[in-house]
């Protein structure tokens, strides 16, 4: 069966989604990958909003997460000091996985989306934080999406928006923050995650059609590529189900 | 002051008072959703410049105050509307081209920080952004802090556990109270003393209000109290908080407000392509913001057919059918 | 664990299975409303020993765990339920005896340690207490706290405001935060995943929800879920942070529940007569709480009269006609 | 018009309360006496529990903070946290007026509601601070009912619950509490307020029928008594009103 390539991506993240997952989604694909696993792989996954929104039966697919749409026959409908305490509550806290993006990462995870260049003068502003930031603080365990590009997989970031494992495997915990961390980098040729000794990103698999050669050719940092393998192909279900469950109007794929 | 005093006001008259050049404002809403639009382009319209405004992700609004030039100086954690504008065009330009200064915090910061206005305490603790440049860099200078009576000296203050080690934490954050001159909020009802009752979700707009010296509340409904009071628990934000009230019926438009309309994709995108040129802007706002004595009139400018087309269906709150892209 | 399950459980097997001897606990409700008194009762009869009792003023069930001889050590804001108890009884005769310990704290105080523990912080800042003995003086030796783990080693902490004087602010006192293994609340509707729906004031139930690492509800009326999600406005506690959810009608009896009856004067006069002597407040116990299996069965000894005249008039949501003298 | 000693007691205090107060009151006749200044001198002032109820029409007299005729047309139906943050607030907590009792005072205003004898091994426990604490800590003014005994006007209080002046002029200034402090103290034979430059208690009138030199001997501390005069007999007006209007079935009165 044929599949785009955002279609091979959001089955992705969605395979790293459980049942009892509680996740935090963003905008975009973000979303896209939750829905897609609540209605393939996870169906006891619950579906959370920064806004304060929690298990949104999500009818119609949002364009934001402040969409009215998300506010549909939710659990409960709160606000933004909920959304983040529940993050950062330490049992339900642990639950969480967080689906993010970013314009930089590095080999630890850590995520700039706040400005390319001088902080003072940036060369491009991006939105900044939002939620990324306390997502990244507080969850165990965090989906990033990115695209493969040398400007993009970088040495040292401009700015680090939200953290990573920092500066190694101390990291976090020498900057007083919660365990946990980044899991899994999905990006458009394949998808990466983090030696757990080193804690540095580590390539995982390659999407059909791609070598480790052509993912490592457009990273400013080198990473291992030893434990790879070529990644499943999306199955007529998974496709099935992403089209015509998640985004029926293709909205966002 | 008397408690029961009707606090109904004309928008104009509310912005007029209490919206002055150099105020430290914030607005409510998120996104493309519940934003007080009506009042933003009252805002606009009454030229008004150097705000300090502070904003979580208050989208839609925070992006036409800057591009209608009313903005000097930002606190904010996001600049974007979601799909429509991953990041805030005017905003973006104007950071680019250095004509607004900026802090960055997080969403949880920035919440929090409305809190501690709220609640009569100097700073909140979060574990959030530890280890991150949103501590190390600060956009606002030290010099500039210090000249600020308005601002705290210190971006964020990293603490700590004075509790050894308590809930496994060695290190907290402190997050600085804000206490604005004036929040601007659009709720779904209001009564004329101005208890507020929002549906859905409430975002920080309860913690904006109450951190707030002056409150003006829009709604789309302004109720008897009678109403009001017979569910209390529906009521977010008791009338002692509020300092005007003005009725104005599709007051977050072009965003959202749930179970009244949904955003109007048309506006969005038409927002999106002007934004990107200052001359094709400037001829946005002289369409959609200027020309308009009130919000009905730019209402009338934009036609019923384009309000029906957002009109919430019933059974979900939002426009089921609308054409998004 | 799968978030779909169903948690219904028995109210013995909960209380067994959760409460367990020398456990540190936090019950919901106010004074003589809406304690999770079956519970309370469960937990007598089961003669659970040594319980660390987190409360801000939960009056009458908190009285009669420490009649019950569940209780060893208690953190408290207020020991009473108004004006039937202006102090609670068994607690005022257990402190004189020294048979409890207790370390005192404000109602916001413990709200905010409530707070704090739900939120993922250490501790929380207030401006309430500075210069009083609830700073000062402490319940819990220095000693006791250092050998004791599960307990944070200062009372309270005083400390200048690092933002030097932000908000008029000179000196806070921080709060340390509360995760209790077990927290009890009673509301007037839950399903079966445990999402919960409270009616009027919800006191300090959210926060020591959400603070618990076991969340055990007791409620009125167990509801399809669609019944709770079609109106989410209206919800508090999302059922991610619950444990167990229990049925039990007028769970709260003797103490009130809005919408659904009143407190029962008989009762709360009966108790207060009975606890002011041990033998009559053992004889108190050996009528209404050993001998039941069930709080349906406690129910049935106080019979239908009774409940019909506490029975909550739909206008108001209490017993208007009630003698509450 | 006959009257009795708590009916007086309850209107000195109602007639200390403004149009536009936010009236914090606990169980009892401090209820009984903020219902009493919104029915008969402040219909504007505005009747709030620490449980969370702000407005509460009070159709039938509560017997606790937490009774359920409080709940019942609010303006909103929150919890504790709304209600003492309202308290705390820099611009509405100044408009609130708290309406305290205790064990307790001494000179400066300062009350004991936790125990008599050593903390550690008290000869009476009472209730605690409840909400009592708080108030006094925030609110800009506060009215205090008292009983008339020498073990009650203390030189020294066995425990300080709630913060009056503290220490005298400069105390809450250098514990670091906001301004305020106690306004009136009402007892059973007259009222006292505060001296604006000591902070020191003194005694601004008396009952019918007691005289000054009765007030200080039922009290461990001395008080100035030069500005006293005797207080006025209840109007038969306000008689009328808190007996048909308060407290119909004699509850409290």
């Amino acid at each position: 069966m044929e599949y785009t390539l955002k279609e091979l991506m959001t089955i992705c993240a969605a395979r790293e989604i459980n049942n009892g997952d509680i996740v935090f989604c963003g905008t975009g694909i973000s979303m896209l990958a939750a829905m897609a696993a609540k209605n393939i792989n996870a169906p006891d996954s619950v579906i959370f909003f920064e806004t304060g929104a929690i298990d949104s039966k999500l009818a119609h697919i949002p364009l934001a997460v402040a969409d009215p749409r998300i506010m549909y026959h939710t659990s409960a409908n709160g606000g933004l000091m909920d959304a983040f305490c529940t993050m950062q509550n330490p049992f339900v806290g642990q639950r969480v996985v967080g689906i993010l993006g970013a314009a930089q990462i590095d080999i630890y995870g850590n995520l700039n989306s706040t400005v390319i260049g001088d902080y003072n003068a940036p060369d491009v502003r991006f939105s900044g934080s939002g939620g990324a930031c306390d997502v990244a603080s507080f969850v165990s365990r965090s989906i990033i999406f990115m695209k493969m590009e040398k400007r993009k997989f970088k040495k040292k970031l401009d700015y680090l928006t939200s953290p990573g494992y920092l500066d190694g495997p101390d990291g976090r915990k020498k900057a007083g923050l919660p365990p946990g961390g980044p899991d899994k980098v999905i990006t458009d040729m394949g998808v990466m995650g983090f030696d757990p000794d080193t804690k540095q990103m580590i390539l995982l698999g390659w999407f059909p059609g791609i070598t480790p050669e052509q993912i490592l050719d457009n990273m400013e940092f080198e990473i291992q590529t030893d434990r790879a393998v070529e990644i499943a192909v999306p199955t007529q279900t998974e496709l099935t189900l992403l089209r015509e469950k998640c985004d029926p109007h293709g909205l966002i794929l | 002051m008397k408690t029961d005093e009707n606090k109904v006001m004309r928008l104009k008259e509310a912005v007029e008072k209490y919206v002055t050049n150099g105020c430290h404002l914030s607005i409510g809403g998120f996104t493309l959703n519940r934003n007080p639009m009506a009042a933003v382009h009252e805002i606009i319209r009454q030229r008004k410049k150097n705000l300090h405004v502070y904003a979580h992700s208050n989208g839609q609004g925070v992006d036409e105050l800057i591009g209608g030039g009313c903005v000097s100086h930002l606190e904010i954690a996001y600049g974007g509307t979601g799909k429509f504008m991953p990041t805030c065009i005017r905003f973006r330009k104007a950071v680019e081209a250095q004509t607004l200064m900026v802090e960055d915090y997080s969403n949880f910061q920035m919440t929090l920080r409305f809190m501690a206005g709220a609640m009569g305490v100097p700073f909140l603790p979060t574990r959030s952004s530890l280890g991150t440049d949103i501590i190390n860099k600060w956009g606002f200078s030290e010099n500039f802090r210090k000249e600020n009576p308005r601002i705290p000296d210190e971006k964020l203050v990293v603490m700590d556990n004075p509790f050894d080690g308590w809930c496994d934490t060695e290190k907290v954050v402190l997050v600085p109270a804000i206490n604005p001159d004036v929040t601007i909020i659009h709720v779904q009802t209001a009564d004329v003393r101005g208890n507020c009752r929002m549906e859905g979700l409430t975002f920080a707009d309860v913690e904006q209000a109450k951190a707030s010296r002056v409150l003006i509340v829009t709604c789309e409904d302004l109720v008897d109290e009678e109403y009001l009071k017979t569910d209390p628990d529906r009521n977010q934000i008791p009338f002692i908080h509020a300092t005007a009230v003005v009725k104005v019926p599709f007051g977050a438009y072009p965003t959202a407000c749930f179970r009244y309309y949904d955003y109007d994709p048309v506006y969005m995108n038409a927002y999106v392509r002007a934004a990107h040129d200052d001359k094709e802007f400037e001829q946005f706002l002289n369409d959609m913001v200027y020309p308009h004595q009130t919000h009905a009139d730019l209402l009338d400018h934009v036609g019923r057919h384009r309000l029906e087309s957002i009109r919430a269906d019933r059974s979900c709150g939002y426009a089921k059918d609308l054409d998004r892209k």
